[in-house]
């Protein structure tokens, strides 16, 4: 069944069904992430970790209304919670990240360097997004009737190309989704000190076709976005679906800076908590044990296996 | 087929690959017909392939970001890049993005793109028309770098690097070599023409102005300077000169076989590019000689390579700043005594 | 006299007077270009020229604007116009393009790469954006007073360089003024197939205050202008002027692709005849001889110039 | 002293450039405080000079480009880039802006620009975090390139850099020497450790583990092998090796003298590089020293580099790519032998 549709066809048992789903995935990114974040602290991780704790609702809300099955993803070095929205596969993931044997890319692209079936992400920010344009162009031209989606900050709206693209996506007519989540920061860096301007109005003047809404409810992505992604594959044209949100980890492993107040305040807004009040106890206890016991049990698989590159 | 130039040979070869490949496709500034590009590689093929050839804005990093995408999406994207000076401009898609996806996602993709572009000067376009940066992609892992010379067959080469290659091709085309005659082996009397390794996509030839016996000097370059050679080694031949020049297509992972093995019979080495010296593509060939060679060497190999400088507007100064035909005759003076 | 308020000042006789000298400018520009395709088909010129016919109204109502005595001045590819208008060094130019000794940039640049005083021009399109805003950060930090302009084309609209420069002047409140001449083309490719949507609104998202008119006539392009570079130096802000004008010659020496009929048609808007239609014979007269004469001696001096880098 | 860091220097000397030369200015991506950038060189100082410190958005081409129009405008404009893979984006404005304006202006005018940025891997940081960028920019005419190792003073040379230097300079900075202690003549019991030549603003450093005689052998490198060196040379001395080491802090123009010098006492030469192999420094270097010794060699030079392919995230896959101390080890024992 296509996704994009999911929701306008979906009676309200199914609506509920839908939304344990969605509650499953918004926490396994939850849980995967917090986990790296330990095992990161524990030395289990070198180098970094993006984490996409507080915007998991952007990812689920987004990539279900995409068909697996075809369309395309590109990400960035934030791309944990689109890996897991699209492919659910944890121990691929968590085996990449820690640098073991079974790591999605054998342990040589790290976090910032995925790829499974049609997810590409890349650490260099903004250079794949001409790459996302490329692809919805080599779709369109076989024919397969995929669509394009790429990801990407508030503060990836600083590089060049991501206006080439927007300009060439238009004026070529290519079914790529523009995603962009404003966290609200770059790195250390507040949006408003890196950018003039409304940033939900970027791709205006390329006559591009934007909606903007804030992120923190899962079922309102998910709607918006099924529109984008209905006005994407019927027109074959671009849209930009502006996404507000919150980081509420730091950057990366690192030191936040932030202040106190600014996060907790945003904490009683958690898009994964705002999900799980409405939920019904029961399906809400057993997704939630399921998923604590997965991530668990693909901790310990993982750390079983062998560094990427051990003589065996 | 006195008339059969370089260019000529280029666009045959994008009329072949889009006739004969359907996953190609060309992008570039300009290459409409009936302009057909700025040196006119892809004349007629958008008339004759309305569908497979983009014309795009003056976006060079988003257009091989583009070609990327294409090309990991099983297309084999073509771009032309309008003057090589521009092709700084996607240096991150390049570098970071085209040559390091397959090794990067442990090699479960291919990036099967080729960038074509013209280097070089002479033509006095001045500082930013004129250089040959084909130096700056040098030593980036998994990119392959190509620059046939005018005794290769291009549009073969181009063929090879757009069909068949699954690796980031960078496509070097000197500005000097499209309105030149190709002398392929077998074709001109003066010069015995040969292919090294015809076994492989990018070939090296060897050029040698005598019929038997040993060179007394061995030439190695590639690319633009070829079309200094035909004169050069006849003048050099009727001073009894023996020169083989091995000229090899392929710049990088560099095939050094035919160059050691022509250099070991001469014992004496000039290594020439066209572009400015210093860490450049003569250093890692000199080198690679002097490590296999050693002591076999008569005389310390000369390098000629443009003066590290800007390549200046005007002729004469433009003359003073790149490889010229002396400075090669020069350099091979040198290592005779 | 600061000439941002020469119009609002002047009598109806300096008003006379201005129309003439403005004409002498534009007409300077016309001739030597003129002279210059010439001496290139005739062997006199290598590489390249890129002419300026057709857009006069645009350098000469611009520059006359601007503060020559401390304002600085980037150009591109298409620069003998703004050069011009700015330093009226006919034989540094000329000397420069035909690769003599006496040449503003001594042979070494040629037409695409010019530097006088506070002008500077380079070939690379959009890659002198960036350094207009750095000019202007650099004469605000310095408090010289100075506003910078950078001329750019429709084409160069194409560079993501270009946006990301929009972005920091207007997020640094950068006394910068964005001079953007559609001239239609950029090289052989109309404006509508390289852009999407209304290129008079490129600068808008940044919020980035704009104007765009038709530059057919130099007095309405001085006024805004004018206007313009008065917002820059009082308030310290970026300024986009999007100036619709045409070019009459080829792209550079070569032919000309395009339809005979629509040169024609905006030949007969030529802004240099709309402007001589508004003279007084006399002065128009005494105008045109000079220039002529002045330009004739100037080709002749640079003719009997030295080629750069001969030995004397 | 003990605790003075590689880090620290560079601190400092942003303090007092900034200090001292009212036309020094800094720009970069999250280069304020609290935070003082990704790897902290510029911590403190946009507290202490709020006016002439610029967090930019993430921009790399503009930051340059910018940072290029305040040089020709006068200023002394510092460029962090927060990791060196990320200075692709700026080639263009580095290759055909900054580089070219003074040639190209007939040198009417000066670019005196610096762009500082941490290169090298063994931080885990995978393939677009990781790499040694500089050789995209060596033989790049007019640019001035500069990596001091350990045993420099690098706030010294960064100071130069910014307030005297007039051409458009790269600086170097290694992501593994940031914590490193310097070691600077006269403080290492166990090394000898001698400035070539103390008149210019990027000396060449020498360091022996012996006290008198001559070398065995030279290692020739820079920069961020650096920290290799007081425990290998140690290492040597107690096999009564004696090694000479030879670090420019300029990589480009080349110094070569001290190398051509020590080269010749040893006849035995050991080039190493952080970057991947070919086409790059060592390269340049070590057919530079070939060219002056020739026969004079006792051994062909052997050169060390990163294996030819993207740096790998995970630990043991990225020590088989990069360099290591075994790696040295094993030319100079080859090299000997
Ligand atoms: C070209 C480039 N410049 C700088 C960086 C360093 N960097 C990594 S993440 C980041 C901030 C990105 O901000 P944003 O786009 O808002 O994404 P977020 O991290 O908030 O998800 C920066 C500056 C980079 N990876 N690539
Ligand atoms: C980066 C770059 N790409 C391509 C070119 C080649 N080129 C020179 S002029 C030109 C067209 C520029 O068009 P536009 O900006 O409209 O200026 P115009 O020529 O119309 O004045 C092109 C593509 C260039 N000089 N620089
Ligand atoms: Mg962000
Ligand atoms: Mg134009």
């Amino acid at each position: 069944m296509n996704a994009t549709s999911l929701l306008s066809t979906v009676s309200g048992q199914d609506q509920a069904t839908l939304a344990l789903e969605f509650y499953r995935q918004m926490l396994t990114i939850r849980r995967v992430e917090e986990e790296l974040l330990r095992l990161f602290s524990q030395g289990h991780i070198r180098g970094t970790v993006h984490t996409y704790l507080g915007q998991e609702a952007c990812a689920v809300g987004v990539v279900n209304a995409l068909d697996r099955g075809k369309d395309v993803i590109f990400s960035n070095h934030r791309a944990h919670g689109h890996f897991l929205a699209y492919c659910d596969d944890v121990e691929g993931l968590m085996a990449e990240v820690m640098g073991r044997a079974g790591g999605v890319c054998g342990g040589v692209g790290g976090t910032q360097h995925l790829h499974k079936r049609n997810l590409y992400t890349n650490g260099i920010q903004g250079g794949i997004v001409p790459l996302a344009v490329g692809s919805a162009a080599a779709e369109k031209f076989k024919g397969s009737g995929a669509i394009t989606v790429v990801f990407l900050g508030d503060g990836t709206l600083g590089q060049g190309v991501v206006y080439e693209s927007l300009n060439i996506a238009s004026l070529w007519s290519l079914p790529v989704l523009f995603v962009v989540e404003n966290n609200h920061y770059a790195q250390t860096t507040p949006y408003q000190m890196a950018h003039a301007g409304d940033l939900s109005r970027r791709a205006r003047p390329f006559d591009i076709r934007s909606a903007a809404l804030q992120a923190d409810d899962v079922f309102r992505v998910h709607t918006a976005a099924a529109e984008a992604v209905e006005y994407v594959r019927g027109e074959g044209k671009p849209f930009f679906l502006y996404l507000e949100t919150y980081r509420l980890g730091p950057h990366s492993k690192g030191d936040d800076l932030r202040d106190p107040e600014e996060i907790a305040a945003y904490r009683a807004r958690d898009p994964l908590i705002k999900l799980r009040n409405t939920l019904p106890p029961a399906g809400r206890d057993a997704v939630e044990q399921a998923v604590s016991e997965r991530v668990a049990r693909t901790v310990a698989a993982v750390l079983a296996q062998p560094l990427a590159g051990a003589n065996p | 087929m006195s008339e059969f130039l370089y260019l000529h040979s280029l666009q045959q070869a994008m009329h072949r690959i889009l006739a004969e490949d359907e996953r190609a496709v060309v992008l570039g500034e300009d290459i409409l017909d009936p302009y057909g590009g700025a040196f006119k590689v892809t004349s007629g093929l958008s008339t004759r392939f309305p569908e497979r050839v983009w014309t795009t804005p003056i976006s060079e990093a988003a257009i091989v970001g583009i070609a990327n995408g294409m090309a990991l999406r099983g297309l084999h994207p073509v771009v032309e890049i309008m003057f090589g000076d521009f092709i700084t401009l996607a240096a991150d898609q390049i570098v970071n993005h085209a040559a390091k996806f397959a090794a990067m996602y442990n090699n479960r993709v291919s990036v099967p793109l080729v960038i074509r572009t013209p280097m070089g000067g002479g033509r006095g376009y001045g500082p930013t028309h004129s250089q040959s940066l084909e130096k700056l992609f040098l030593g980036v892992p998994h990119l392959t770098v190509i620059a046939p010379s005018l005794f290769h067959d291009p549009g073969e080469c181009l063929y090879q690097a757009v069909v068949r290659d699954p690796t980031p091709v960078l496509f070097i085309e000197h500005k000097l070599l499209y309105p030149t005659r190709l002398l392929r082996p077998g074709e001109h009397t003066a010069l015995r023409i040969e292919t090294w390794d015809t076994a492989t996509a990018y070939p090296t030839m060897l050029v040698h102005n005598y019929e038997r016996g040993e060179p007394d000097v061995v030439l190695i370059t590639y690319g633009g300077t070829s079309r200094l050679l035909p004169e050069l080694l006849r003048d050099l031949r009727d001073e009894e000169i023996r020169v083989s020049a091995v000229l090899p297509a392929l710049l990088q992972p560099l095939p050094i076989e035919a160059m050691v093995e022509l250099a070991g019979r001469a014992g004496r080495v000039v290594v020439v590019e066209d572009g400015v010296e210093g860490f450049g593509w003569s250093s890692e060939v000199a080198v690679r000689v002097y490590e296999r060679l050693g002591k076999a060497l008569h005389a310390p190999i000369a390098r000629v390579a443009a003066r590290p400088t800007v390549i200046p507007a005007s002729a004469l100064l433009e003359a003073e700043v790149l490889v010229g035909r002396d400075d090669i005759e020069q350099a091979i003076w040198q290592v005779l005594y």
